[in-house]
């Protein structure tokens, strides 16, 4: 094999713990970093190298001045690989989106939060640079990342299930939860995980995005079967996805639903935002 | 062959004897309902069980089952070397305990399926080592149910043991040499009496009245009634409910289509070819290569499920592709089912020929 | 009933038992650069074994630890001595893997499987071929088994419809049938460039340039799904019956074998009962076309 | 000396999220040193509005993907608290071995990849895999077992699955327990090598005395729930957090620094230690001996120390734990039931890898959120960092740039900061260049 390739990890706005994953992959497979040489991982080692190959990037793209890092790691990169939900989907990050942004920085950190902390709606990196490859969830699965990289390797484009969740779901012989009142959004998700939150007793929430024939009509009544709200629907409906709803429906969902939106008067909340002295 | 009787209470010394030479599988109790799993303790079987969300074909056609290991390399000179070597997975000697009549059917057709044609080794290796033995069905297992329409309510002549629950005893019928042997090695069965046969006769007839027929029309009558519903307007709202979820028919103790993929070490030289259970349900399933998918919507998709079930396998391998045990309906989430769907496909033809 | 020519190969042994699925290892003697998409591989089983195919079988290709799938066989049994030949388009995820593969690389095949055109059926009649971008590969087996035994067939015309000038298959083969009195060849492309001079259109407006009679003559139509409902509309119409007209169909195949389910047609196996149908059989089956 | 010296440590490394250091001595006065918090906010509490209470802890579990157990551990506290939620024993005791899972990932990633770099020369564990193959096989061997636990008990570690209002949705079996239970002990060996390794690193002795704040509970370790405790005498309920998360404003700073009695306080292993050695296990206190601790401690740099000391203490408390669970055996609970009522409020605290984090929610009738508080760690801890450094500069001015640089990004690493977990940070400073 000629030199190994280089590939490099980056975050934006995430909570890390996609990278995290990645360090926990090494626990049963040391052996890729003999198929790899990893130049940048800020959250594991110091060394910073400019040439890489690969980039990894976890996180959404959540304010102007991301734009131009996203931009040069797309510059470096001969591919890009958005990692988890947060660079693929926008994840919880998108959650913010259902308000104008003024209220988020006003509730969560005052008056002045609006100039001291930058912000816009979050989205995925995609729409901000050509992303070649995706590896979905949150966290990612840490087999899955070991399967793209390996591929990317082999010169192939790597591809994800296209069916829904229940598919895995059904092979373990799950329950079926939502047979047991318990919601899950298994049959709109796209699978690839081993449907492990069903797996351990809880619904699916979304994070792989949605599969492309993705029944959201039919979804809904379920969901109202076990008496669910349209509002409670929505709200599951964008924990991870609101990025893709509001593309879907040409506006965010939610919004009308909450009261600070109408009320022109920012909100701070007394609960959570510092006090003025 | 022959009729024997074992107490209940020695059936416990049966399955225990069983284990020192056999993996003993069988219905257990879940934390929601019952599964085929491997008895590790006699009281773990069930055989009073309703039913289980995936038939026992997962032992005769594991959901994933490797076919060959590779290894890849390349010699001095840079030249590629590629060895392969099969895997016959699961190949041991393992005894499936209380298996219902109708899932007994289903794994009649995959004996069909895999040694007609091209024999599948894979599978006839691991099925050469089943011992089954089933339960006969005394009580419906649920409103799902249609095994009665199905004609599955009786056992197919697949067993090696088959036996029926008459009071306090089990009644064994041996189906092969290899059952009455393990029967009489392994257990205290003894020849049952004229006595015994008449009960049996009694628990038998008892029980028909208990299923209920759901089907508006004789299971013999679906080939035709499918073929005139080829372009009936039930497969269009079928198709818009349908979550395209497949759990129609990896719950289906009939369905046997598989997708192979390769999986690769991490030293990206070693691997296996493996196989996983597939569905026709998928959006992917027909799709080649240029994009054109032979079944691109989901109306064409389960209209492809019904006619599997009720015509095409009929077709092929001369048995009934539906056993009638429910499972599909127990799955799915949007109540699309084999008799509501042949029933109203039945009134949409009435109707149409104007009867 | 479907007559049923599949020839069996003798898969590997192991423990007494066999895999259907287990691939013979073979080796590319030689790589050609085709078009832009397609290349064609000579391959060599070990020992040279003759892969003993009939014109319109297909061969299982595959690279462990990528993938596999089905693949006409372009040679011609009459050329098909210790190597075999199979043209190969970079159509996805496998075959862009094979087109990196250099001369002295190891494929697995599996195969021949599959019914082809019954080639015997033919012999003393007309035959006409339509073909459409790849489908002159699996067309070719077919055509130099007949120019090999030329004096036991009728004319011998050959349709060939490409998408542009640069998606043409086989210009060397082109060139030499025009030369030959005893074939009839015609070749149109869908979007022509500056330079071409020759027929510019869908395939089927080459039959207005072509008499057949309908009595002699067998058609074997190849090409991607979109084209057979309209070759086999004007075949018809040139008082064909549904008999007379074969017809290639591809389908996702993921065994070979007539087990995975994939190829299926209303019931038939396209892996096993075709991928060669007389439109009579197609016309049983709804979702044939 | 130098007059002059400028140190600018763009996103300090193997850090969880993103810090730049900036130290700026001018004619030898130190004219600026500072923590500067880069990370870009991420407003869960404005997101948690109007979400069904279910979702608080899946949602705030992905703050931070290190302390993902511990902020889905408070949450659901927060959230039963407001409901009323009475929680069994059994569900406390799987809580404490997720949790126990989790304080054992984080410690170990921190001391053996981000810490222990530093002192065997290095910049990461990967050059470490070739030149101490043992020492990262131990880590890894260490770490995969804290991710079983947690694996077996809810799920996966990086954000819990099975952990739910009022209880769990998914049991391990005691069979799986027993096995836990035997890699535990097994595990043994490897915490003895660890505490072995540490003993020999040359801690630099750097020290300021400060306040120290973190959870107590009589006669226990305990981690989640409890009291306010610090260091200098008091201890207050959980209800009365803000009293002690206060935000005062710094004489020589505009922003606002969290403070309780003195202008800045510690949390994190060593404000537990400090606070409550006497309730380590005594394999734990034997270690904390070996590696040269004694409450009071007041060695930031000792903080790592005391994260080997509570990896010594949560094994020997996972071993009992798993051991009375095996004893009681495993039922499979319903989660408890909720009660809903207007606006309900409820504080849930725990104490996570780097310290005391609260979580406050006011939830409605309909069980939606109304309103959302979440107080991490590490923005508790920056006043500190800075007082810190501050401390620390003028001692080393006489050092190379580079010994300068390392030993700061040492003391911040030191602190284990988490700074992805930006819900919000009290004290950020955005002085301008
Ligand atoms: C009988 C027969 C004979 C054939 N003969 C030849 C021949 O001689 N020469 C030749 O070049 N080809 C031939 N083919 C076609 C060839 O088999 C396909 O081109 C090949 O399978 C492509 O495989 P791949 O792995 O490269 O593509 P893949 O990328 O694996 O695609 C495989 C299939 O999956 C589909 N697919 C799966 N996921 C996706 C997705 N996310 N998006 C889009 N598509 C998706 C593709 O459309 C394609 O159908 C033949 C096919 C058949 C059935
Ligand atoms: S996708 Fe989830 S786990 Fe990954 S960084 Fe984002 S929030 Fe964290
Ligand atoms: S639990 Fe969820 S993923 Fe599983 S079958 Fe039910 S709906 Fe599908
Ligand atoms: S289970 Fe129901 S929804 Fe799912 S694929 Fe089958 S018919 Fe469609």
């Amino acid at each position: 094999m000629s030199a190994k390739p280089k590939i490099a990890f980056f975050d934006f706005t995430s909570c890390e713990g996609c990278q995290l994953t990645v360090i926990d992959a090494l626990q049963t497979h040391l052996g890729l970093l003999d198929l790899v040489e990893i130049v940048q991982f800020r959250e594991a080692m110091s060394e910073k190298g400019q040439n890489y190959q690969i980039a990894f990037v976890e996180g959404s793209c959540t304010r102007k001045s991301d734009e131009a890092r996203l931009l040069a790691i797309r510059e470096q990169a001969s591919a890009v690989v958005a990692l988890g939900a947060c660079a693929h989907l926008g994840g919880v990050n998108s959650m913010k989106n259902r308000w104008p942004i003024e209220n988020v920085q006003t509730y969560v950190y005052g008056q002045n939060g609006k100039d001291a902390y930058e912000s816009y709606p979050a989205r995925p990196i995609s729409a901000v640079i050509k992303v070649d490859a995706v590896i979905p969830g949150c966290p990612i699965d840490r087999h899955e990342f070991l399967r793209v990289v390996q591929m990317m390797l082999q010169g192939r484009t790597p591809r994800l299930p296209d069916y829904p969740l229940c598919v895995e779901c059904k092979l373990r012989e799950n329950a079926c939860l939502n047979t047991l009142g318990i919601l899950c959004l298994g049959p709109i998700t796209r699978a690839g995980c081993e449907a492990i939150c069903p797996s351990y007793g809880d619904g699916c929430e979304g994070c792989r995005g949605w599969h492309p024939e993705a029944n959201f009509d039919y979804m809904r009544e379920i969901l109202r079967g076990h008496g669910l709200s349209d509002h409670e629907i929505d709200a599951r409906f964008t924990m991870f996805n609101h990025y893709q709803m509001e593309q879907m429906s040409g506006h965010a969902p939610l919004s009308e639903a909450v009261a600070p939106v109408t009320d022109t008067s920012l909100p701070t909340s007394s609960f959570a935002a510092p006090k003025e002295d | 062959m022959s009729l024997y009787i074992l107490s209940k209470e020695k059936l416990p010394a049966f399955v225990e004897a069983l284990q020192a030479g056999f993996r003993v599988v069988g219905p257990v109790r879940t934390p929601t309902g019952f599964a085929f799993e491997e008895i590790t303790q006699a009281d773990q079987l069930q055989l009073d069980y309703t039913t289980t969300i995936l038939p026992p074909k997962k032992y005769f056609l594991p959901q994933r089952e490797t076919l060959f290991k590779y290894h890849t390399g390349s010699n001095p000179e840079g030249a590629q070397s590629v060895d392969v070597e099969p895997v016959f997975q699961d190949v041991q000697p393992t005894v499936i305990f209380g298996m219902h009549t109708c899932d007994m059917s289903g794994i009649m057709l995959y004996d069909k399926v895999f040694s007609e044609g091209f024999r599948d080794e894979h599978y006839m290796t691991r099925r050469d080592k089943m011992v089954i033995i089933g339960i006969e069905c005394l009580h419906p297992c649920d409103d799902a149910s249609f095994c009665k329409d199905m004609g599955t309510l009786t056992a197919p002549p697949i067993y090696d043991l088959h036996m029926t629950e008459v009071d306090d005893d089990y009644l064994i019928d041996t189906g092969s040499e290899k059952g009455e042997r393990l029967l009489l090695n392994y257990s205290e069965a003894k020849m049952a009496t004229t006595d015994h046969m008449q009960r049996l006769g009694r628990v038998l007839s008892a029980k028909w009245p208990r299923f209920r027929m759901r089907l508006k029309m004789s299971k013999d009558q679906t080939p035709s009634l499918l073929t005139l519903g080829y372009n009936a307007h039930i497969w269009e709202e079928l198709g818009e409910r349908c979550l395209a979820c497949g759990s129609c028919t990896n719950v289906c103790p009939t369905c046997f289509c598989f997708d192979v993929q390769d999986e690769l070490d991490i030293n990206m030289q070693d691997g296996e070819r493996v196989r996983v259970w597939d569905s026709c349900q998928l959006h992917e399933f027909a799709l080649v290569a240029g994009g054109h998918n032979f079944r691109e919507s989901k109306a064409s998709r389960v209209r492809h499920r019904l006619m599997r079930k009720g015509k095409y396998i009929k077709q092929v391998h001369g048995l009934s592709g539906c056993t009638g045990c429910g499972r599909c309906e127990r799955a799915c989430l949007v109540d699309i089912t084999i008799p509501g769907t042949l029933n109203a496909l039945h009134d949409e033809m009435k109707v149409e020929s104007g009867v | 009933m479907i007559p049923n020519l599949t020839t069996t190969t003798t898969p590997r042994a192991y423990n007494g038992h066999t895999s259907i699925y287990l691939p013979t290892i073979a080796t590319i003697e030689d790589v050609h650069n085709e078009t832009e998409l397609e290349k064609i591989y000579t391959v060599r089983l070990p020992g040279g074994q003759n892969l003993g195919h009939t014109p319109g079988q297909f061969v299982m290709v595959s690279l462990p630890g990528v993938g596999e799938a089905p693949i006409s066989v372009m040679s011609s049994p009459s050329r098909t001595g210790q190597t075999f030949r199979l043209c190969i388009r970079n159509a996805g995820d496998l075959t862009n893997v094979i087109h990196q593969l250099k001369p002295g690389d190891k494929v697995g095949i599996r195969g021949p499987f599959g019914r082809g055109f019954p080639v015997d059926l033919y012999k003393g009649k007309d035959v006409l071929i339509a073909a459409g971008g790849l489908g002159l590969a699996p067309a070719r087996s077919l055509i130099d088994e007949i120019l090999d035994n030329r004096a036991n067939f009728g004319r011998l015309i050959i349709l060939y419809g490409a998408r542009s000038p640069a998606e043409i298959l086989f210009r060397d083969a082109l060139a030499e049938w025009n030369e030959r009195d005893d074939v009839e060849s015609l070749l149109t492309v869908d979007r022509p460039d500056e330079a071409w001079l020759g027929h510019v259109g869908v395939i089927t407006r080459l039959f207005e340039h072509i008499q057949v009679n309908p009595y002699h003559t067998v058609a074997i139509t190849v090409g991607p799904p979109v084209m057979y409902r309209f070759v086999v509309m004007e075949l018809l119409g040139k008082g064909l019956t549904p008999e007379q007209i074969w017809m290639s169909f591809e389908r996702r195949m993921k065994c070979g074998v007539g087990k995975c389910g994939h190829c299926q047609v209303n019931h038939r196996y396209s892996c096993q009962d075709g991928p060669a149908w007389t439109y009579a059989e197609a016309l049983a089956f709804e979702e044939a076309l | 000396m130098p007059e002059n010296i400028k140190v600018n440590v763009h996103h300090v490394t193997r850090v969880e999220g993103h810090g730049n250091i900036v130290v700026d001595v001018r004619d030898g006065t130190l004219e600026k040193c500072e923590l500067q918090i880069v990370e870009t906010p991420r407003f869960f509490e404005a997101m948690l509005r109007g979400r069904p209470y279910q979702q608080a802890s899946h949602i705030t579990s992905r703050i931070c993907g290190i302390c993902a157990v511990g902020h889905a551990t408070a949450s659901l506290r927060a959230t039963e608290r407001a409901l009323q939620v009475q929680l069994s024993e059994q569900t406390k005791l799987l809580r404490r071995l997720a949790f126990h899972g989790e304080i054992l990932d984080s410690h170990i990633l921190h001391v053996y990849m981000l810490v222990a770099p530093d002192f065997l020369g290095v910049g990461s564990v990967i050059p470490l895999a070739t030149s101490h193959p043992d020492i990262v096989k131990r880590a890894l061997r260490m770490k995969k077992f804290s991710g079983d636990l947690c694996q077996t008990i809810v799920g996966r570690h990086t954000h819990p699955i099975a952990m739910t209002v009022g209880g769990f949705t998914h049991f391990a079996t005691v069979q799986e327990l027993v096995e836990l239970r035997e890699r535990a002990e097994a595990l043994i060996a490897d915490v003895d090598a660890t505490v072995e390794l540490f003993g020999t690193l040359p801690w630099p002795a750097f020290e300021r005395e400060t306040e120290f704040i973190a959870l107590v509970q009589p006669d226990d370790y305990g981690l989640i729930d409890g009291k306010i405790g610090s260091s200098d005498g008091y201890e207050l309920e959980l209800d009365d957090y803000r009293q002690v998360t206060n935000e005062r404003l710094a004489p020589h700073s505009t922003a606002k620094h969290a403070a309780f009695n003195r202008d800045s306080y510690m949390v994190g292993a060593l404000a537990r230690y400090n606070l409550k050695h006497q309730h380590l296990s005594p394999r734990a206190k034997a270690a904390a001996a070996h590696l040269g601790l004694s409450a009071p401690c007041y060695r930031p740099y000792l903080n790592s120390a005391a994260q080997v000391v509570e990896i010594v203490h949560c094994i020997d408390d996972v071993i009992q734990v798993l051991d009375t669970l095996i004893e009681r055996g495993i039922e499979r609970e319903d989660p408890a039931p909720v009660t809903l009522s207007p606006h309900a409020r409820g504080v849930g605290a725990c104490d996570v890898p780097r310290g005391i984090l609260f979580h406050e929610y006011q939830i409605g009738e309909d069980g939606l959120i109304e309103e959302a508080n979440c107080v991490i760690p590490t923005g508790q801890n920056l006043a500190n960092i800075d007082r810190d450094m501050r401390a620390l500069v003028p001692s080393i001015l006489t050092e190379p740039e580079e010994q300068i640089t390392l030993k700061l990004e040492m003391l911040v690493r030191a602190y284990d900061p988490c700074i992805s977990c930006s819900t919000h940070f009290l004290n950020v400073e955005f002085t301008g260049k």
